[in-house]
C-alpha cells in the first residue's frame, strides 16, 4: 500500500491523539482524566499498528487499554469523596462545561512559576523537535538493525523483536524483570492489598466464566507465537494478568495466585531467577554470560519466556491488588 | 524523511512536553501519575517513529524492544506510585 | 480492490472521531466510558482492515486482544469495592 | 459476484457504525445513547467482519474473525450493562 493513501489516516489519528492527550492532562477531575487516558491508549494502539509496530501494539492493547486503565480506575474508586466531587456538580446540569479559568487549583501556585515552567516546556519542545529532525534527516547507517537481521538465523527465533529482547539484548530484559520484582517488593513494603470487590451479578459472572479461560488460552497462544511472529512473554504475561484482574473485579476470592506465601514468592522470582540461572550456566560452560549456543537457543528462549510470563503476570496482578495479599489465617481474626 | 515521520515525530514531542508541563503543574497526585504516563507515551512515540522506515521496509526492531520493556516498566512503576499515594492518604487520614 | 478497504478505513476513522467528541464532551463519566467502548470496537475493525492493507497478519491478534480486554476497563469502572477491610 | 457481496456487507456494516456514532452524539441521555451504541457496534462489526471474511477467503483468517466478533458481542453487551448499572447507582445515590 503506498503511503499517500494513508495520509488521511495519519492526520486524523494525530489529531485524535493530541486532543485526547490535551484533554487528559487538563481535566479538572481525576476520574475524567483516567477515562480519557484509556481512550488515549486505544487510539495509540492504532497508531502503533499503522507504524508497523505490531509487537508494541499488542502490549499497548493489553496494558494501555486494559490493565493500566483498571489500575487507575481502581485508584480513583478508592477515594470516592474527593474524586467524585467535581464530576457530580457538573453532570446533567451543565451540558457543555467549559474549562474554568478561575480554577482554585490555578490560584494556588503563583502565576510567575506557572509561566516560567510553561516557557521551559516550550523551549524543551523546540530542542526535542530539533534533535528529532537531526536524527531523522542524517543518513542513518543502521548498523544495529543490520546486525540484528544478519544474526537473526542464529538467535533461535525468527521474530526480530523477540530476538533482541531475549538474545541480543538479554541483559536488558533480565534487568527489567529485576525492576518488576523491585516494584512488587516496594508495593509489599508499603501496604496490604486494597479491599476486595462486591460479588458480581449474573451478567458479569457470565462474562467471567468465558473470558477468563479465553484470556488464558490467548496468553498461551501469544507465548508460543512470539518465536516467529509478534507476541512473547510481555504480551502473554499482561493477558494472563488481565484474567486475574477480571476475577478480582468479580469479587472472587481465589484469583489464580497461590494462597501459600512461599509458592507466591517462587512465582514472583521464577522469571528473573531462571533467566539468571541460564546465564550462569552459560558462564559455567565457558561461554559469555547469557550467550546461548545457537542449536539450543530456541528451547532456552521458550523456557525463559514461559518463566518470565508467569512472573510478569503475578507481578501485574499483585500490582492491581495494591499490596501484600492477606492470608486466610489472618482473615479469621 | 517521510510524512509519517513529521506527523508522528512532532506529535510525540508535543505529547511529551504537554505531559511534562502537567507533571510539574498539576495539583492532584493521581493526575500527575497519569501525566507521567502520557509523557512516557510521547517518548515511545518518538522512538517508534525513528524505527519506522516507510511502508515497504521492515522497521528497526531495537526501538520496538525498548518501547516494549518501557511499557511494562511504566505500568509497574505506576502501580508502585499509586500504592505510595494510597499509603500517603492513609497516613494523612490518621493524623 | 484495496480501495474498498480504504473506504471502510476512512468510514471507521470518521466513526471514531464522532465517538471522540462524546469522550471529550461527557457530560457524565458513563458517557465517556461508553464512547471509549465505541472507540475500542471501531479500533478492532480498523486493526483488521490495517492488517490486510499493510500485510501484517499479527494485527488480527491485536484486534482479538482489544476485543477480549474491552470489558476489563468497563468492569473496573463499575466495580464496587467492599466497605470493610474484610476481603 | 462474491466481491460485490463482500463490498455490500462491508459498506452496510460501515453505515451501522456511523449510525451508532451519530446516535451516541445526538441522543438526549445516557441510556438511549447506550442503546444506539450497542446495537450499532455489534451489528456493524458483524457485517464488516463477514464482508472481510468473504473478501479475503482464507479459512483461518475467517475463523479468527468469527472469534473476534463473538468476543466483541459478549464483551460489549456485558460492558454496556455494567456502565448502565453504574449510572443507575449514581442516579439513585444522588
Amino acid at each position: 500500500m503506498n503511503a499517500t493513501n494513508m495520509l488521511f489516516l495519519d492526520i486524523l489519528l494525530v489529531i485524535a491523539l493530541l486532543s485526547l492527550a490535551w484533554a487528559t492532562l487538563t481535566a479538572t477531575d481525576a476520574r475524567r482524566s483516567v477515562i480519557l487516558f484509556i481512550a488515549f491508549g486505544l487510539v495509540l494502539t492504532l497508531a502503533w499498528a499503522r507504524l508497523l509496530a505490531p509487537d508494541v501494539a499488542l502490549a499497548e492493547a493489553a496494558i494501555g487499554a486494559g490493565l493500566s486503565g483498571a489500575l487507575l480506575l481502581a485508584a480513583v474508586q478508592h477515594h470516592p469523596r474527593r474524586a467524585l466531587s467535581s464530576e457530580r456538580q457538573n453532570t446533567g446540569k451543565l451540558a457543555n462545561e467549559k474549562q474554568n479559568d478561575s480554577n482554585p487549583a490555578d490560584l494556588k501556585s503563583s502565576v510567575a512559576i506557572r509561566w516560567t515552567l510553561t516557557l521551559f516546556c516550550i523551549a524543551l519542545a523546540f530542542v526535542l523537535i530539533w534533535a528529532l529532525l537531526q536524527a531523522l534527516s542524517s543518513e542513518t547507517s543502521d548498523t544495529l538493525a543490520q546486525s540484528v537481521s544478519a544474526n537473526l538465523a542464529n538467535s533461535g527465533v525468527s521474530n526480530p523483536v523477540t530476538a533482541v529482547l531475549l538474545n541480543f539484548r538479554a541483559y536488558d530484559t533480565l534487568l527489567e524483570l529485576a525492576v518488576l520484582l523491585t516494584a512488587v517488593l516496594g508495593i509489599f513494603a508499603l501496604s496490604e492489598q486494597r479491599t476486595g470487590y462486591l460479588p458480581a451479578g449474573p451478567v458479569f459472572n457470565g462474562l467471567v466464566s468465558w473470558l477468563v479461560p479465553a484470556l488464558i488460552l490467548m496468553a498461551g497462544y501469544l507465548l508460543w507465537v512470539g518465536a516467529h511472529a509478534p507476541g512473547g512473554a510481555f504480551q502473554a504475561g499482561a493477558t494472563l494478568a488481565a484474567a486475574g484482574v477480571i476475577l478480582r473485579l468479580a469479587g472472587k476470592r481465589n484469583i489464580g495466585l497461590p494462597v501459600s506465601k512461599s509458592y507466591l514468592n517462587i512465582i514472583l522470582v521464577i522469571g528473573s531467577g531462571l533467566f539468571l540461572l541460564v546465564g550462569l550456566t552459560m558462564l559455567a560452560l565457558g561461554r559469555p554470560f547469557l550467550d546461548y549456543p545457537p542449536a539450543m537457543a530456541g528451547y532456552l528462549i521458550l523456557l525463559i519466556e514461559t518463566a518470565a510470563m508467569i512472573s510478569i503476570a503475578a507481578t501485574l496482578i499483585l500490582a492491581f491488588l495494591g499490596g501484600r495479599p492477606r492470608n486466610r489465617e489472618d482473615r479469621s481474626c | 524523511m517521510l510524512t509519517a515521520h513529521w506527523l508522528y515525530g512532532l506529535s510525540g514531542c508535543l505529547i511529551m512536553t504537554f505531559g511534562l508541563r502537567a507533571v510539574l503543574l498539576n495539583d492532584s497526585l493521581l493526575q500527575r501519575i497519569i501525566a507521567l504516563n502520557v509523557m512516557g507515551t510521547g517518548v515511545f512515540m518518538i522512538l517508534i517513529t525513528i524505527a519506522y522506515r516507510g511502508p515497504d521496509a521492515a522497521p528497526d526492531p531495537i526501538p520496538h524492544a525498548l518501547v516494549l520493556t518501557g511499557i511494562v516498566v511504566a505500568v509497574s512503576a505506576t502501580a508502585l506510585a499509586l500504592t505510595l499515594i494510597r499509603r500517603l492518604t492513609e497516613e494523612q487520614d490518621n493524623d | 480492490m484495496p480501495e474498498l478497504l480504504l473506504v471502510c478505513l476512512a468510514g471507521l476513522m470518521l466513526s471514531l472521531l464522532l465517538g471522540l467528541i462524546r469522550v471529550l464532551r461527557g457530560p457524565e463519566a458513563g458517557d465517556r466510558m461508553m464512547a471509549a467502548q465505541l472507540i475500542g470496537t471501531t479500533g478492532v475493525g480498523m486493526l483488521l482492515l490495517l492488517s490486510l492493507l499493510l500485510g501484517q497478519p499479527a494485527l488480527a491478534d491485536v484486534a482479538l486482544i482489544l476485543a477480549l480486554l474491552a470489558a476489563v476497563a468497563a468492569a473496573a469502572f463499575s466495580g464496587q469495592q467492599r466497605e470493610t477491610g474484610n476481603d | 459476484m462474491i466481491e460485490v457481496i463482500a463490498a455490500t456487507l462491508m459498506l452496510s456494516g460501515l453505515i451501522f457504525f456511523l449510525c451508532g456514532s451519530i446516535g451516541l452524539l445526538r441522543l438526549p441521555d445516557l441510556y438511549s445513547r447506550l442503546h444506539a451504541l450497542t446495537k450499532a457496534d455489534n451489528l456493524g462489526l458483524g457485517l464488516l467482519l463477514a464482508g472481510l471474511a468473504l473478501y479475503q477467503r482464507d479459512l483461518l483468517f475467517a475463523l479468527k474473525l468469527i472469534l473476534i466478533w463473538l468476543a466483541v458481542l459478549a464483551a460489549s453487551s456485558a460492558s454496556a450493562y455494567l456502565i448502565a448499572q453504574y449510572s443507575r447507582r449514581q442516579d439513585t445515590d444522588r
